[in-house]
């Protein structure tokens, strides 16, 4: 079995990927690839910690916690895409870069 | 299920495209506003039993997926939870009272109103919620809803920008807390709060530390807490007035909720002493709201930046982190509410008459809608701090509490000082839209308006007198804020109901 | 504690704040003749109730009615205190504002929105009162701040020149002088756990100095900027100068008298050891504020700036007499009080009444008025001589009592520059006088008439009333001088 | 005798400042009525003031207190001092005003504005007898204050008049500053004594309970209101102009009332500081030096009343010099000299002022030859010239041969020299008036082209002024026993000389110039004297500099202060907080860059920074 060390790093990696994706990426599809990112590094860490949370058995409350955040980080990937959709048809690119009227 | 308020909510949200159906096809065009009110109003009532029954009984535990489960899926409503639902719902009727003439030009209002209940009743649910799991996901109900609020105008471009804007950052918060979630599960192997404070009390250790930053950023990106609040001046301004209403004046106090909920529960201040930081973060929030609404010339992006230095002094409450500090947060959570709504209300019927947001446009449109004019100047003055209205109840409480603290921990006098700078240093701008808006002389664009239609007046008036009389009479307020003050810092009587 | 005895007090403040409203959506149906008139006939109701403790405060009795817990949680009660110091200063300010309200009828003619104005006019006179009846300190902040927001509006919107900045300014400063107020009060209470400013007395030498130095100058900052002390003074001339003539009766007559109140009820009854440390800075201070108010009104060409910058100067001896701290000083300095209020209520309704019948402000302009305006004349002349302190005129019987108590004080210098200042008075006053009413008429104002009777009337009112305050100036010191022995009974030299 | 005469000394004040009070109302029933209302009123108090006479003889030389309480809660009270000098300057004041009242009828009779004439004119008779009747000090100072109101009021009667106008207020101001030098002095010795009252800092001072410096100190301040309020050097700058008022006003001012308060003060607190070698020393030497400064201005001047006004400030001059003298002859010298003075300066001024009725001018190179016209008024001037100048046996000789006596018995050889030169110009210039106006040809100036006799009511009060000018110097012993001295009087050979002989330097050279025409005035203006004349001219430039610094440089430099350093630096100041909260906010608001990535960036930021801070103060 794989220690659950492995697993946690993965999923502080994968954090980090999401936050430097957010950070530093201007299309707007990879931003909510990177927000599905940083769901999915929570969920793993969930996961990988309700496998190891007695030797041998699942804690089923962090499936149920996972599956729920599944569904959610859906409802907000659609609504996501569909505002991005939108906001091509106002601003023509998919540059958030470009979104920027709106400061100061 | 979810306790009444919250089913009601929830049915009605589910049943009101339906009655907007049903409207269009009878031409009975008022049908769903009128369901949305009533559907508001039933909530309101069925909330004052368990407000009654919370009052008595201080904590109250109900499983709403009707078994007991080793502590998850359950509220745990005590007087903090009924304070800020109570809130939420009454400024969420208002709101629907105030929209349905504030939309008629609008189309899609199965949708809006919809919306709308569910967004109150997340916000409800996030308030009752007594574990983690709960909390989740009606505070993803609460964000999804909001994001397609603020985008409700998707014709425009300001919505879509300000809604995706929104809409990444909170996720990107949402996620961020999540995050956090998932490693205090692996701490506790539990999301329920009792059994949490039960183990994060007793032992400090790097990855609770960490939990910690990551949960104050994933509540306060919602709460708009400096340097997290970048969303909020695009997005609060960029909804449709009466949401501006709902997002600056209760959604923003849902990150605040959590955040009071988690660091006095889960973090408990004498283990994880995060006192001056969070009050660094208040002053840096106030400051921040404050400097940059001074030269905003547009009207509701200004109260927006307001609404930043204001939940600075809620969070410098909570650093205080004594009754009386909580007491004025919480008390400050409400004025702030009352007062921020009314101006959003206000800015909303002076862009319906006028169709700007724009100060130098807007001119002396207070001369022509008087009421409305009155009513902006008491919420103006209110959020200012100028006595004799609810604001300054509030802002004393709070700038009192830090100067008491301040005798054990020094820096809370420098804090309190820096507060009662940013309040004078507000006043500057509250004033300007004052003098703005009621004392120039009108300009063109604002000369043939007329006074806002009476269900916005009722919504601004009736705040409007909210305001003064908690100015004037604060002593039952006061004890509301108090009693959820005392029941946030009475932690075993909240844990020995799950924990035996 | 929470037993009611009585309602006088509370219904003099109440009434206005009730009838302002009413005065505000009757407006139109009153009119303003009507608004006027019902202003007034509130405010008389208003004084006639706060007289009622006559009897009793002139016995010495302190009348305190108390309505019960306002907010528990503080454990503040509402309640309302008349004694020596707070039953005359709020007959000052209830009676001067029901002159000015007649006074505003036939001056506001030519002004839009009277309603509203009578309307502010009446919240901003029952902040006023509500400050000097306040028993706690949260009240007083209370009515405070709430005399300020009416105000602000009558200035910003009625007044002349550029209201907006001078509104903000006058606001701006007064606030901040009250946020200063503020932590003062708020670190009382952080060390005592208690408003209440009976009780606090007793409670706060528990302070250590240091901290009791540091409330006690916070507060005074406050009541300085509301006094218009030097160098805070400079929102003073603007506001009271653009101000609608009536509201500058109110603020320069009565308003900033409220610091100098609340310097006697809180800096040097709350914190007498410390006002000793004090005394000899704010004495210079004041000086300096006299001589330098009475050198800018000399500068001046603007008639109602003129009297602004006089009010400064006079603010100056008020505050000089307080810092005196025997009870000699601190009489004359609350005699001044009413003296100046009812002098310079005076002035600018004089000046009122030659803007109003000449519609100039310029002095130079001015000229040959006596035959023309005679009565205004001798009530200009009366007034400008009570603030110089001229016998046998009220302003004369206070000086004299300031300058004794500097002089009981060890101040000597002081005193003899503060006594020497009123040159200074006596000269722009005459100059201002010399170029309004004497010398030729200029053609343009050859058929210049008296102001109406209803101005006049109060304006005759209160002339009669300097002459008596100053011929029987034992009337009113019957009930002030002890309130100045109260407070000096505290202090103790060391 | 009279009804209520016991409460004479309460009356001979209020009685005139009641009367003024009514004299508005009696105005609106009619104007004639007032007139004659104001002057009865007046004569009323003359008779009240003189019925005191009995109780002062009474009294023995003795002084009697009458209160009444006034502001109890400071123990202060309303008193009034019957004294043989309180009584003599009351009934000084108000017969003489009175009879300047009645004058006033003929005078005034076409001027506007009477109603606030009379009104003043008697509130300034009663706050003068006020003035005197007071027991304390704060007391003196109000009625003081009155006065120095009224003559403001009635020095710019003509307020249409530019000059008068201004000359009130010099008037006001100057004596101002008298008088707060006086309220100092005054309020240190309350402060000191704890009483206002005379004889009770009288009694404190003999018992040493006041330090010598703060009693010398306070006791030259007091000089001080006596120095404005008597027109003495520095503050004589005032009476001169105040000559702009009508005539009755001046002579009320300068003969009967205000000017002599302030001697009058001097003489009331001489016997509480006439210890202090010091404040004697200034009384003495200021008072002869303004003697001598202002006879000689007198001497140019060419204004009929000017000469006179400068001739009172000279007489007023002799009589603080004998009170600086410190003896009790002195005492006696100098209020035996406020008599005669009163009398024939009033008379003077009267004359003057019927003259000017008659002749419409008040410069005396137009004014000539009038002796013919009018000649009663010339034959009252002769007496009151000759009385002015010292010549036996009108009552200005006594008076001033007692001066002289007693400067001499003290040895005091400093202020002899510059009385004895003061009475040498006082001749020349009193007859030089005389000559100027009366003698000599009536020049052809349109004006005066027909003068005649002034009306009855104008010339009743000049007769009997003259006589009592003429008869008044024999009644020095009686005075003498009513002041309650013991001090013998009579005839000294050494100052009858040194008077005599100064009358007769000063009359030759004015009657070689001014009558036998022998010499020419104009050998006075041209060659080595020019400068003199002009210096003497200008009134050795006080008003000049006066001006200069208080009327020009001050207000100026206050009109700059204003500009430059309260709208310039403190008012600039507020707007440099509000304009520099502006910068700030505006500098701080393109940290909003609308830039999502920089958003989370700051997320980030905020996040590493908060994890940082905990675990510092947590101490990991």
């Amino acid at each position: 079995m794989i220690p659950i060390n492995y697993y946690l790093a993965t999923a502080i990696i994968l954090y980090a990927v999401g936050m430097y994706c957010l950070a530093a990426k201007r299309n707007m599809i990879k931003l909510i690839i990177a927000i599905e990112i940083l769901t999915s590094a929570a969920n793993l860490n969930m996961i990988s910690i309700s496998s190891h949370a007695k030797p041998g058995a699942v804690d089923p409350l962090g499936h149920v916690f996972v599956v729920m955040s599944i569904v959610i980080g859906a409802c907000v990937v659609a609504v996501a895409l569909t505002i991005a959709l939108y906001a091509y048809k106002h601003y023509g690119t998919l540059d958030v870069r470009e979104l920027r009227r709106l400061r100061w | 299920m979810f306790t009444w308020p919250i089913n009601l909510l929830v049915i009605f949200a589910i049943t009101t495209p339906l009655v907007y159906t049903l409207g269009v096809k009878a031409s009975i065009k008022k049908l769903v506003d009128v369901w949305a009110v009533i559907g508001f109003i039933l909530s309101a009532i069925s909330f004052y039993p368990l407000y009654l029954k919370v009052s008595s009984e201080k904590v109250l535990i109900h499983y709403w997926v009707g078994i007991q489960f080793r502590g998850v899926a359950l509220f745990e409503i005590d007087m903090l939870s009924i304070f800020m639902a109570g809130l939420f719902i009454f400024i969420g009727l208002l709101t629907a009272i105030y929209s349905t003439r504030y939309m008629e030009h609008d189309t899609r209002h199965g949708e809006y109103y919809a919306l709308l209940l569910l967004m109150v009743s997340g916000m409800v649910g996030v308030a009752f919620a007594g574990d983690f799991f709960t909390l989740f996901i009606f505070w993803e109900v609460m964000c999804l809803t909001s994001y397609v609020l603020v985008a409700f105008r998707k014709e425009q471009w300001e919505p879509i920008e300000a809604g995706f804007k929104y809409l990444v950052m909170s996720s990107a918060g949402s996620a961020t807390m999540l995050f956090a979630m998932s490693i205090l599960y692996g701490i506790v192997g539990s999301l329920n709060f009792a059994y949490m404070h039960k183990a994060l009390s007793e032992s400090v250790t790097p990855w609770s530390m960490i939990s910690l930053a990551l949960i104050v950023v994933g509540f306060g990106v919602k709460a708009a807490v400096t340097p997290f609040h970048t969303w909020l001046p695009d997005a609060h301004p960029a909804a449709p007035s009466s949401i501006s209403a709902m997002l600056s004046g209760v959604v923003i106090k849902t990150g605040v909720y959590g955040l009071i909920r988690v660091m006095m529960l889960l973090f408990t201040p004498e283990s994880y002493h995060w006192h001056t930081a969070i009050a660094i973060l208040a002053v840096l929030s106030m400051t921040t709201g404050n400097l940059m609404a001074l030269l905003q010339s547009d009207l509701k992006r200004l109260l927006a930046f307001s609404s930043i230095g204001h939940i600075g002094y809620i969070i410098f409450g909570l650093s205080i982190a004594t009754v009386y500090g909580l007491t004025g947060s919480l008390f400050h959570v409400l004025n702030h509410a009352l007062g921020k709504a009314l101006l959003f209300l206000c800015s909303g019927a002076f862009l319906l008459a006028a169709g700007t947001r724009d100060l130098n446009q807007l001119a002396g449109i207070g001369r022509k809608m008087k009421i409305t004019g009155f009513t902006f100047i008491v919420g103006s003055l209110a959020l200012a701090g100028v006595p004799p209205l609810n604001g300054f109840q509030s802002e004393f409480m709070l700038v009192l509490a830090g100067l008491q603290v301040g005798a054990s921990r020094n820096l809370w006098y420098l804090f309190s000082a820096l507060m009662l700078i940013n309040i004078l240093f507000s006043v500057g701008y509250y004033l300007r839209i004052i003098q703005v808006v009621t004392l120039h002389e009108p300009s063109e664009s604002v000369s043939r308006v007329k006074e806002a239609p009476k269900p916005m007046l009722f919504s601004m008036v009736l705040i409007a007198i909210l305001c003064i009389l908690i100015g004037i009479y604060p002593g039952p307020f006061v004890n509301l804020a108090n009693q959820a003050a005392q029941s946030v810092l009475s932690v075993e009587s909240f844990v020995k109901l799950i924990i035996h | 504690m929470t037993e009611i005895t009585g309602f006088n007090m509370l219904l003099s403040i109440l009434l206005p704040t009730i009838a302002a409203p009413i005065c505000y959506f009757g407006g139109r149906k009153f009119g303003r003749v009507g608004n006027g008139i019902f202003a007034t006939f509130i405010l008389v109701i208003s004084t006639g109730l706060l007289l009622a403790s006559w009897n009793r405060v002139s016995s010495g009795e302190k009348v305190i009615e108390s309505y019960g817990v306002w907010v528990g949680l503080f454990k503040l009660n509402v309640a309302f205190l008349h004694d020596n110091l707070s039953f005359p200063i709020s007959i000052l300010i209830s009676g001067i504002a029901m002159l000015a309200a007649v006074y505003s009828i036939a001056y506001m003619t030519h002004e839009h929105d009277q309603e509203m104005y009578f309307a502010a006019l009446l919240l901003f006179t029952a902040g006023m009162v509500g400050v000097v009846l306040a028993s706690n300190l949260i009240l007083f902040y209370l009515f405070w701040e709430m005399m300020l927001v009416p105000s602000y509006f009558l200035i910003a919107y009625w007044g002349t020149g550029r209201p907006r900045i001078i509104g903000f300014k006058y606001f701006m400063f007064t606030h901040a002088g009250a946020a200063s107020l503020l932590a003062g009060i708020l670190l009382t209470y952080a060390y005592t756990a208690t408003f209440d400013l009976l009780g606090l007395p007793n409670l706060l030498s528990s302070i250590s100095p240091g901290m009791l130095r540091i409330i006690m100058v916070l507060m005074s900052i406050g009541f300085a900027v509301k006094l218009a002390i030097f160098p805070v003074h400079t929102w003073l001339p603007d506001a009271h100068a653009e101000a609608p003539t009536p509201i500058s009766v109110l603020l320069s007559g009565v308003m900033i008298k409220t610091g100098a109140y609340a310097i006697v009820r809180m800096s040097i009854t709350l914190f007498p050891s410390e006002s000793v440390k004090v005394s000899y800075g704010l004495s210079v201070l004041a000086v300096i504020t006299m001589l330098w108010g009475g050198f800018m009104a000399l500068a001046q060409t603007d008639i109602k700036r003129l009297l602004a910058y006089s009010s400064v100067s006079q603010v100056g001896y008020i505050l000089f007499g307080l810092m005196s701290l025997n009870s000699l000083g601190v009489g004359g300095g609350l005699f001044h009080i009413v003296n100046h209020g009812v002098a310079k209520g005076l002035l600018f309704m004089c000046a009122g009444a030659i803007i109003y019948s000449t519609g100039i402000r310029d002095i130079n302009k001015l000229g040959g008025l006596a035959s023309k305006m005679p009565l205004t004349a001798v009530a200009t002349l009366c007034g400008a001589l009570s603030i110089a302190g001229t016998p046998p005129f009220g302003g004369f019987a206070s000086e004299w009592m300031i300058f004794a108590g500097g002089f009981a004080s060890g101040n000597t210098v002081l005193s003899s520059l503060a006594i020497a200042a009123t040159m200074v008075t006596v000269a722009y006053y005459l100059r201002m006088i010399k170029k309004v009413f004497f010398g030729v008429c200029p053609e343009s104002l050859s058929d210049v008439k008296e102001a109406p009777s209803s101005m006049l009337l109060p304006m005759a009112i209160l002339t009669f009333l300097t002459v008596i305050f100053g011929i029987f100036a034992f009337a009113p010191l019957q009930i002030l001088y002890p309130a100045g022995e109260a407070v000096t009974r505290l202090i103790v030299r060391g | 005798m009279f009804p209520y005469s016991e409460y004479a000394p309460w009356l001979v004040w209020l009685i005139p400042l009641a009367g003024s009070v009514l004299v508005p109302l009696v105005a609106l029933v009619n104007t004639r009525l007032r007139d004659w209302f104001a002057v009865v009123t007046s004569f009323v108090g003359a008779a009240y003031s003189l019925s005191m006479i009995p109780q002062v003889l009474d009294l023995h030389g003795g002084v009697a207190d009458l209160k009444v309480p006034w502001i109890p809660q400071i123990g202060l009270q309303v008193g009034v001092l019957i004294d043989s000098l309180s009584v003599f300057m009351s009934i000084v004041a108000s017969c003489i005003g009175s009879l300047i009242m009645l004058y006033s009828i003929g005078y005034m009779a076409h001027e506007e504005g009477l109603t606030r004439y009379y009104f003043f004119m008697l509130f300034f008779i009663g706050g003068m007898n006020g003035l005197v009747m007071a027991d304390n000090f704060l007391q003196l100072f109000i009625f003081w204050e009155i006065v120095g109101l009224c003559s403001y009021a009635l020095i710019g009667f003509w307020y249409r008049k530019e000059s008068a106008a201004r000359a009130g207020i010099k008037a006001f101001i100057v004596t101002k500053a008298g008088d707060v030098l006086l309220l100092i002095g005054v309020l240190i010795l309350f402060i000191q004594t704890g009483s206002f009252n005379f004889l009770n800092t009288k009694d404190a001072v003999e018992a040493g309970k006041l330090a010598t410096s703060i009693l010398m100190t306070s006791s030259i301040l007091v000089f001080g209101g006596a120095i404005g309020k008597s027109a003495q050097f520095p503050l004589q700058v005032w009476l001169p102009d105040a000559m702009e008022g009508p005539t009755t006003v001046s002579a009320l001012i300068h003969a009967a009332t205000m000017v002599k308060a302030g001697v009058y003060l001097t003489a009331r607190t001489f016997f509480i500081f006439s210890s202090i070698h010091e404040w004697l020393m200034i009384v003495i030497y200021i008072g002869s030096v303004t003697a001598l400064m202002t006879a000689t201005m007198a001497l140019v001047s060419v204004d009929i009343k000017r000469v006179l006004a400068y001739s009172t400030i000279s007489q007023l001059g002799l009589m603080i010099t004998a009170l600086g003298v410190g003896s009790e002859a002195g005492w006696f010298a100098s209020q035996f000299h406020v008599m005669s003075h009163a009398l024939f300066k009033a008379l003077l001024f009267l004359c003057a002022g019927s003259v000017m009725h008659a002749v419409g001018t008040t410069d005396m190179r137009e004014m000539g030859g009038l002796r013919r016209h009018m000649p009663i008024t010339f034959a009252t001037s002769v007496v009151g010239v000759l009385a002015l100048s010292g010549v036996p046996p009108f009552n200005g000789f006594w008076s001033k041969d007692l001066i002289v006596a007693a400067v001499l018995h003290e040895r005091l050889y400093l202020p002899l020299i510059l009385i004895f030169l003061t009475s040498l110009c006082t001749a020349a210039y009193s007859f030089r008036w005389l000559a100027l106006v009366f003698f000599g040809k009536q020049p052809n100036s349109g004006k005066g082209a027909h003068p005649h006799e002034s009306p009855l009511v104008m010339t009743v009060p000049l007769m009997i002024l003259a006589a009592a000018a003429t008869i008044s110097g024999f009644f020095e012993e009686p005075f003498s026993e009513y002041l309650g001295l013991k001090h013998g009087v009579g005839i000294q050979m050494a100052p009858l000389t040194l008077s005599l002989l100064a009358l007769l330097l000063g009359f030759i050279p004015s009657y070689m110039v001014y009558f036998s025409g022998s010499m020419s005035p104009i050998f006075f203006r041209r060659g080595p004297l020019e400068s003199i004349h002009k210096l003497l001219s200008q009134g050795y430039y006080f008003d000049r500099i006066y001006y200069a610094i208080f009327l020009d440089s001050f207000p100026r430099l206050c009109i700059c202060i204003y500009n430059q350093i309260e709208n310039r630096i403190i008012d600039r100041i507020n707007y440099a907080v509000a304009g520099a909260a502006q910068f700030l906010s505006q500098s701080f608001r393109p940290t909003h860059t609308g830039n999502l990535n920089y958003n989370i960036s700051a997320v980030l930021i905020g996040l590493a920074g908060f994890f940082i801070l905990i675990m510092v103060i947590v101490g990991w």
